[in-house]
């Protein structure tokens, strides 16, 4: 019950600590002191006071927009499992849902883009809708693939089954964990797919779809932003953890490779710099060749006798 | 008397090529009449055989029709449309002529070959019967008047009753009839026809009746 | 049996009236007498499915036919059910329709009365038991939605694609009565039961047969390689025919294959695969034809194309159930295969709908000529966005239900420790979630495009909401959408009844059915849940909003000051990223006309993109016939003489050959 | 006694008709006459009777002969409205009627006789009355086609007679050629001069039944005709000949020849298909691509004979349905060709809009014609593609279905084609009678019955020639 209490405390409060850290990084390797580590909650709170200007183009659609991406992705975080491996719904499948929950807020979240008319807007909706068509499969194969290594078909299972037990398992976790990251980059449109920082419309995904929200839609929106984040590390978090850990061992280790992925984020939003867009569906489609080295991995693990 | 028969048999058989030499429709008549003559020969060669009333249909079907009627009417068709010869049919004279022969010779290999079959009529009735039906298919494609065409379609009809004479002892009455009939009707209309045709198209020629086509 | 029978005659009593009465008369008779016939028609099909006993009814034919046995079993019923339902709204709709036709003075042409004969010929066709019974029903039906289709075409190339139906439904048949002669040959008798003997004792022929089942209902049912003559065809109907062709017609090449898989009862693991593998592959290609369709109808029709796929997904992974012996597999895969069949004729319905309203309206059926019609058409976009969503199998609406189940057949078909299958049910998740994502691309764009943003052209007249009759079956629809979509479970029990009858073990462990259950009722928790926080959070956004300054203003555009119409996202454009990736591997042809000299006058661009089958195989293979035919065609020259000779050839060679052989 | 009328009534009435040359009287005997002959047929079908000597209702004619009376009935029915409608002078218009009610009763005279020469004589006469008939519009094209059909058919027939005097050299013993007496003698009778017997006759009256290769008349004197002519020539002519080829299958199959009969009359078959096949998908003339259909038709009926099996049943099925169906593409023919003034298929689109009956004959027609249910021919060619995988033809019944499938692709491209699309602008809303659309509705009417529920007297007809073969 506990975890599940601590699961929600994290899901709700801690993204706005790891963006504080991602910033923080950033900061640091730009010789710069960097703004407080709440500022992006001071944000949000202001834009929740401010009022709202909307396009004469758009629709009811782009204003339950907002409402229903912060929905998804609280709802997914809910599914997903954080501290000592537990999540709040657990069933046969549940990987799956979480990936359609997610697929339900991109789904507003282009229609709105696509709202306002503006041609931007539609590029970064174009853009957004392509490249998750191609991680979503990715993810499901490689949650399945590991599932079949031990029968186990829900999120738990599936997290729990890679151990660092054997050579294998270190590889497995190894790739998994590289293609979750890439995964993580992708739908959280980070550096090198995306960067969050730049304003040149042309080459933008994320900011650009959202370039008309504005008061508590855009916060919102850039709050299931952050959320996602944190979503999606936990998934690599609980893939690293070790499993049996005591409870409050688990909880700190947690944290702390959550607090390690926020600190690699910064790093890497420093040193690298965004790709250019023909380069990034090869990057995306990298994670596919992950996903079938650890398909063919598995299967020649099992049926080849090396389990 | 069995030569007698074989002689004229092979002698209507040549008749035909005759026809496939010349150019001449006159002829090509004459060649007509000649034959209906021969077939009134054979008729009376096989008085015995053949009980009275159907052997006096057979002499006026030959004698009259066959010899005098069919070629005088044709011949008036041509005079009435100043026709008097074939004129460049498909292929030449000479290869009609080689071809007629082959197919009469091929006329007696049948009589031959297929001998121990005929229990009851004369090889040669067989044979050249077909050789001759063979024979006017052949003028029949390789010439272009129409009216050539009727008259090759006459030496079909001739071929024809030349097989039927071969049975002619058994051959009901009726069929005789229907056999005439026939031949008078269809020349009859024939006749009516390409006199219509010609009137229609001006020129008896076959190449003018190919607007039908896929 | 007689009372369905008489709901029967009475649905065909109201359709052959309409033939005598005047245009505005006979929509209220034929929805009069449908209602009536459908209410009794149902009512059996549905107590066989609650009480899980088939009906029998058996008719003494003449000669050809012999016994005409008709039977509701569960399947049938299942069929009957969704027909006569899903049906009615169909009816409703085009009742709608054919009153706005009636405004625009267009006459329906007996449209009514091919209507009602179609869609007798399919509720007969899923209860019929004897394989000569089944193939006049067959063509009747292809006969019958051949007039629906063409008979009001405003089209001119209508007689094409007329042609190019009636062609493939005989291939279909060609395949089918080739299949069911075979089996009687075997067997002596046409009725279905005496099939299963055959089935059983050779495998070999078992198979073949199989295939060849498969191609005749694959044609029917739109499995891709099989698909090649809808783009053709379906432009040319309105679209309240094509909800009826594609979301229950199609359905019954379906029924044709699950069928012949229940006289089977033990598929080969090699049909099983085969199955699976020209389901998957008719997913995506499907999904992916469909994005870069220009015409909004074949749009939603390849997406059926995909969808279909989806349902022998379902099916294939159920067969590899019944082949590997597995309960729970085939269990979940065929029940997640009917799941879907039902689920996709409902949202496929509203889709239909939804474009029959705005074509009837705009008068435009290019995708790139739409747009900002949900500020004219309010409750159509509402609705038709739910069968959007509906159809990319997003939660919490019925799409994702049907898709979830098939899901978890394959998950569990992982379970079964063999190399074969847990890669291809790893690769079919992979392959389906695939799908889904290009199937949001694809609908995003759709919805997008027609209804969200500015129009693209200058509409012709003032649009306007259209009549009541037209959005009822919608709503009706829609109703149905949420309703399985947030309480799952219930519908489930059902579809597992029948799902069961597949299986010679009729009983499951009530453990994993018990499982099943419990994993729907999670499901449906979390759809409430979703629902219900979303009100929520929406109202408190509105709360937060409410004494805030909210200003309307133009779209923001990056300090570019033109405005255009024609500056919008274009359909085209959206897809591009997508179809940058996949390029080579379709038959496109791009139109340009570069801009030329130093004052260019006008310029061009375009692409038109070719069904891959159509243009490699198709029409290469047609050609290849025709000039074969023309090999011939030399033979009427119109010379007589030419014609003799024929004759004398033929003569002579049979001579040589009778005096020869002796 | 009373088959002597179906032949006396003609000759009167036309003897009648020539005298007076009135045009209402035309018909109206016309009429009457079919009328009476449709009613003695009724009779005759229920209890059959002989006549003389040489004719006969037996079990095998009796379906040709039902099939030639409701033709002939609904054609005179069509008759009606057709003739006075279009200018003929009064003479052409009397000719005509009394060569129909000739062609009628020579056509009756086939189907009845019992005696290999007068059927030959019968088939003959027919040919001779056609020709007026078909050269009735006595325009050059007409010509050219009554040309060809009377000098192929003449050859034709004269090639059947030498098929018979092969026949009557082969039954030496028997000497006769009443088919009760050959069918009683068949030992007796030489199989070599059977077979080159059955050849002749095969291919003379196949040129006749418009069978390839020797068809090539047909298309041309099909299109040629007016309309009902060439319903009467394709539902009743071609039956006629194939008649006389049955009468002499019996006797090959009697003496054990069937095989070599059956593969030349599959052989045929399958030609005429193919024939068929290759001209319809080019043509552009809907009546001659009608022709080519008959062919088409003729292949099927001989491959079902020469299938055996179920084979022969579906052939008599066919042949009735064939009848029935071609005659009313033949006479809705008639109607657009009235409507429209031209026999292009290209430049005819919209007949649903201009003429709404004829648009839903023609292509209801159109769907009897290619098999689709409910009508019979779908029986009849399940029931040959049934028998070709029972008799383990897999070869036949792939190309049979290939064949067949060219062959709707090529008919339904023009006949969809007619029927829908736009309006011709240039061609004013035509409303014909009432009396050129109840043969054809009458036709379907009787087809769909038929492909419905094949009544039991039906049925045991067809079974009674079948067994009668």
């Amino acid at each position: 019950m506990i975890e599940k209490f601590l699961n929600i405390l994290i899901l709700f409060f801690f993204p706005f600590l790891f963006i504080g850290i991602i910033n923080r990084v950033k900061a640091f390797w730009g010789g710069r002191k960097g703004q407080p580590i709440f500022q992006s909650f001071f944000d949000f709170v202001k834009l929740l006071k401010k009022g709202q200007v909307i396009s004469k183009n758009s629709s009811l659609i782009f204003q339950i927009t907002p409402t229903i991406y912060l929905v998804t992705v609280i709802l997914a975080g809910l599914i997903v499992p954080m501290v000592n491996y537990q999540n709040i719904f657990s069933f046969d499948g549940d990987f799956l849902i979480f990936a359609y929950i997610l697929a339900f807020g991109r789904f507003f979240m282009i229609l709105s883009a696509m709202d306002t008319s503006s041609s931007f807007s539609g590029m970064g909706a174009s853009r957004e809708a392509t490249y998750s068509a191609l991680i979503e499969p990715v993810f499901l194969v490689i949650l399945s693939s590991i599932g079949f290594l031990s029968d186990q078909i829900s999120f738990k299972g599936i997290l729990t089954t890679l151990q660092q037990n054997n050579i294998i398992s270190v590889l497995l976790i190894s790739l998994c964990v590289v293609a979750f990251s890439i995964i993580m980059i992708t739908e959280c449109k980070r550096v090198p797919v995306d960067d969050p920082n730049t304003h040149l419309e042309l080459t933008m995904i994320h900011e650009v779809m959202i370039l008309d929200n504005s008061g508590p839609d855009l916060g919102f929106i850039l709050y299931g932003s952050y959320i996602k984040l944190i979503v999606l590390s936990s998934i690599i978090a609980n893939l690293i953890l070790p499993a049996n850990l005591a409870f409050w061992i688990a909880l700190c280790l947690f944290l702390l490779i959550l607090i390690l992925i926020a600190v690699a984020i910064g790093c890497i939003e420093s040193i690298f710099a965004r790709l250019r867009l023909i380069r990034v569906p090869q990057f995306i489609l990298l994670i596919t060749s992950i996903a079938i080295l650890v398909l063919s991995i598995i299967q020649f693990s099992i049926f080849g006798g090396l389990k | 008397m069995i030569d007698l028969f074989n002689l004229l048999i092979i002698l209507i058989g040549s008749s035909m090529l005759y026809v496939s030499f010349t150019y001449r429709l006159e002829e090509y008549i004459k060649t007509l009449s000649i034959q209906g003559f021969l077939f009134f020969l054979i008729i009376l060669l096989d008085f015995d055989k053949i009980e009275i009333l159907n052997f006096i249909f057979l002499i006026i079907e030959t004698l009259i029709f066959k010899t005098i009627i069919i070629p005088v009417f044709l011949s008036k068709i041509l005079r009435k449309n100043h026709i008097n010869r074939e004129i460049e049919p498909y292929i030449p004279n000479y290869y009609s002529v080689i071809i007629a022969t082959l197919v009469l010779a091929f006329g007696f290999f049948i009589s031959y070959w297929s001998n121990d079959e005929f229990q009851n009529i004369r090889p040669l009735f067989f044979g050249i019967s077909i050789s001759i039906i063979i024979n006017s298919f052949i003028i029949i494609i390789t010439r272009k008047k129409i009216i050539t065409h009727v008259i090759g379609y006459m030496f079909l009809e001739n071929g024809i009753f030349l097989l039927s004479l071969s049975i002619a002892a058994e051959m009901p009455i009726i069929v005789n009839l229907g056999m005439l009939l026939d031949i008078f009707v269809g020349i009859f209309l024939l006749g009516i026809f390409v006199n219509k045709i010609s009137s229609t198209f001006e020129e008896l020629n076959i190449d003018k009746l190919t607007t039908l086509k896929d | 049996m007689e009372i369905f029978f008489i709901g029967l005659l009475i649905i065909f009593c109201g359709f052959i009236l309409s033939i005598f009465f005047s245009e505005k008369i006979k929509i209220y008779i034929v929805l009069f007498f449908s209602l009536i016939g459908i209410v009794l028609t149902i009512i059996l099909p549905i107590n066989v499915i609650l009480s899980g006993k088939s009906l029998n009814f058996n008719l003494n034919l003449n000669y050809p036919i012999g016994l005409a046995s008709f039977e509701i079993d569960l399947l049938s019923a299942f069929f009957i059910v969704i027909i006569c339902m899903i049906g009615f709204f169909n009816i409703v709709y085009n009742i709608g329709y054919l009153k706005e036709m009636i405004k625009k003075n267009i006459s329906s042409q007996n449209y009514l009365f091919f209507y009602g004969i179609l869609y007798l010929s399919m509720i007969l066709i899923v209860c019929t038991k004897n394989a000569i019974i089944f193939l006049i029903l067959w063509e009747i039906m292809a006969l019958s939605s051949f007039f629906i289709i063409t008979l009001n075409s405003e089209n001119k190339k209508s007689y094409m694609s007329g042609i190019v139906y009636l062609i493939a439904m005989h291939i279909s048949f060609i395949f089918l009565s080739g299949a069911f002669i075979v089996l009687a040959s075997k067997s002596g008798s046409f009725s279905f039961d005496s099939f299963k003997n055959v089935f059983k004792n050779d495998q070999f022929l078992t198979n073949i047969l199989f295939i060849l089942f498969f191609i005749g209902f694959a044609i029917k049912a739109e499995f891709a390689p099989f698909h090649y003559w809808f783009p053709k065809v379906y432009p040319i109907a309105h679209c309240g025919t094509l909800s009826l062709i594609s979301s229950i017609m199609i359905k019954i090449g379906i029924y044709g294959l699950l069928r012949i898989i229940l006289l089977v009862q033990m598929p080969s693991i090699f049909i099983s695969y085969f199955v699976l593998f020209i389901s998957l592959f008719s997913c995506g290609y499907g999904i992916i034809y469909s994005l870069m369709q220009k015409n909004i109808k074949n749009f939603l029709t390849y997406s059926s194309v995909e969808n279909i796929g989806i349902i022998g997904t379902g099916i294939g992974i159920g067969m590899l159930g019944l082949s590997y012996q597995n309960t729970i597999i085939s269990l979940l895969g065929f029940a997640g295969a009917l799941f879907h069949i039902l689920n996709h004729s409902i949202f496929k319905s509203i889709l239909f709908f939804g474009l029959g309203n705005i074509i009837l309206k705009t008068e435009h059926e290019e995708i790139e000529s739409l747009g900002g019609l949900t500020k004219k058409m309010r409750t159509t976009s509402i609705l038709f966005l739910i069968g959007c969503i509906s159809v990319c199998a997003l939660p919490p609406f019925n799409g994702f239900i049907s898709e979830f189940i098939i899901y978890n057949a394959l998950l569990n078909g992982m379970k079964i420790n063999q190399n074969l299958i847990s890669i291809a049910s790893i690769l079919s998740i992979g392959v389906l979630s695939f799908i889904g994502s290009l199937a949001i691309i694809g609908f995003t764009m759709l919805y997008s495009v027609i209804f969200l943003g500015n129009p693209r052209t200058i509409y012709k007249e003032e649009i306007k909401e259209v009549n009541i009759l037209m959005l009822v079956p919608m709503f009706a629809n829609v109703f149905f959408v949420l309703f399985i979509g947030l309480f799952p479970q219930f519908v489930f029990s059902f579809i597992t009844r029948i799902s069961l009858s597949f299986m010679s073990v009729h009983s499951l462990p009530l453990m994993s059915y018990a499982n099943f259950v419990n994993l729907l009722k999670n499901i449906s928790f979390i759809n409430i849940i979703f629902l219900v926080s979303f009100l929520a959070i929406f109202l408190i956004r509105n709360i937060i909003l409410l004494n805030k300054p909210i200003y309307k203003y133009k779209t923001w555009d990056c300090g570019y000051q033109g405005t255009s119409l024609k500056l919008q996202y274009t359909a085209f454009s959206f897809i591009s990223p997508f179809l940058e990736l996949i390029k080579q591997f379709i038959p496109l042809k791009i139109i340009f006309d570069k801009p030329k000299g130093l004052f260019p006058k006008q310029s061009n661009f375009g692409v038109r993109i070719r069904d891959f089958f159509d243009y490699y195989i198709v029409r290469p293979f047609s050609k290849f016939m025709l000039f074969l035919m023309n090999l011939f065609s030399w033979i009427q020259t119109g010379n007589m003489q030419l014609y003799l000779l024929y004759g004398l050839i033929f003569l002579f060679v049979a001579i040589v050959v009778i005096v020869g052989v002796k | 006694m009373i088959i002597a009328i179906l032949f006396i009534f003609p000759i009167l009435s036309s003897a009648f008709l020539f005298f007076f040359k009135n045009k209402q009287l035309n018909v109206v005997l016309t009429a009457i006459y079919s009328l009476i002959y449709l009613s003695i047929v009724m009779f005759l079908v229920f209890k059959p009777q002989q006549f003389t000597e040489f004719l006969k209702v037996d079990s095998l004619n009796v379906i040709f002969l039902l099939i030639l009376a409701i033709l002939q009935f609904g054609i005179s029915i069509y008759n009606i409205d057709f003739l006075t409608h279009s200018q003929v002078s009064i003479r052409d218009h009397t000719l005509y009627s009394i060569f129909y009610q000739f062609f009628v009763m020579a056509m009756t005279g086939i189907i009845l006789s019992t005696h290999f020469g007068l059927l030959w004589v019968f088939i003959e006469a027919t040919t001779l009355i056609t020709l007026y008939l078909i050269n009735f519009n006595k325009t050059k094209e007409s010509l050219e086609a009554s040309w060809k059909y009377i000098f192929i058919c003449s050859i034709g027939i004269s090639l059947a007679f030498v098929g018979i005097i092969f026949l009557s050299i082969g039954n030496f013993n028997i000497n006769s050629l009443f088919f009760e007496d050959i069918y009683k003698n068949y030992k007796n009778i030489n199989p070599f001069w059977l077979k080159l017997s059955f050849l002749f006759i095969l291919i003379g009256f196949g040129t006749k039944m418009g069978l390839a290769p020797v068809h090539s008349w047909l298309p041309d004197a099909h299109s040629e005709a007016p309309s009902p002519i060439s319903a009467m020539l394709s539902g009743a002519l071609l039956n006629g000949s194939f008649l006389g080829i049955l009468r002499i299958f019996k006797v090959m199959r009697l003496c054990n020849l069937d095989v070599f009969a059956k593969i030349l009359l599959l052989i045929m078959g399958f030609l005429s298909l193919l024939v068929a096949a290759s001209f319809i998908v080019k043509i552009t003339n809907y009546k001659r691509m009608l022709a080519y259909s008959s062919i088409e038709n003729m292949g099927i009926i001989a491959i079902g004979i020469g299938l055996g099996g179920v084979g022969l049943y579906a052939s008599f099925l066919h042949l009735i349905s064939h009848s029935l169906t071609k005659a009313s593409f033949f006479l809705t023919a008639g109607n657009v060709l009235h409507t429209f003034h031209t026999k292009e298929t290209n430049k005819i689109t919209g007949i649903l809009k201009t003429d709404r009956y004829t648009g839903f004959l023609w292509i209801f027609s159109f769907f009897a014609i290619i098999g689709l249910p409910p009508f019979p021919i779908f029986i009849s060619e399940f029931l040959i593609l049934k028998e070709m995988i029972f008799t383990k033809n897999i070869i036949l019944f792939i190309i049979f279905v290939i064949l067949l499938t060219i062959i709707i692709f090529g008919l339904g491209k023009s006949v969809l084609k007619m029927v829908f699309g736009e309006k011709n602008e240039h061609i004013e809303k035509y409303k014909n009678s009432f009396w050129v659309y109840l043969p054809q509705t009458l036709f379907l009417i009787i087809l769909v019955i038929i492909g419905l529920y094949i009544p039991n007297f039906l049925h045991k007809m067809i079974e009674n020639a079948v067994n009668s073969l």
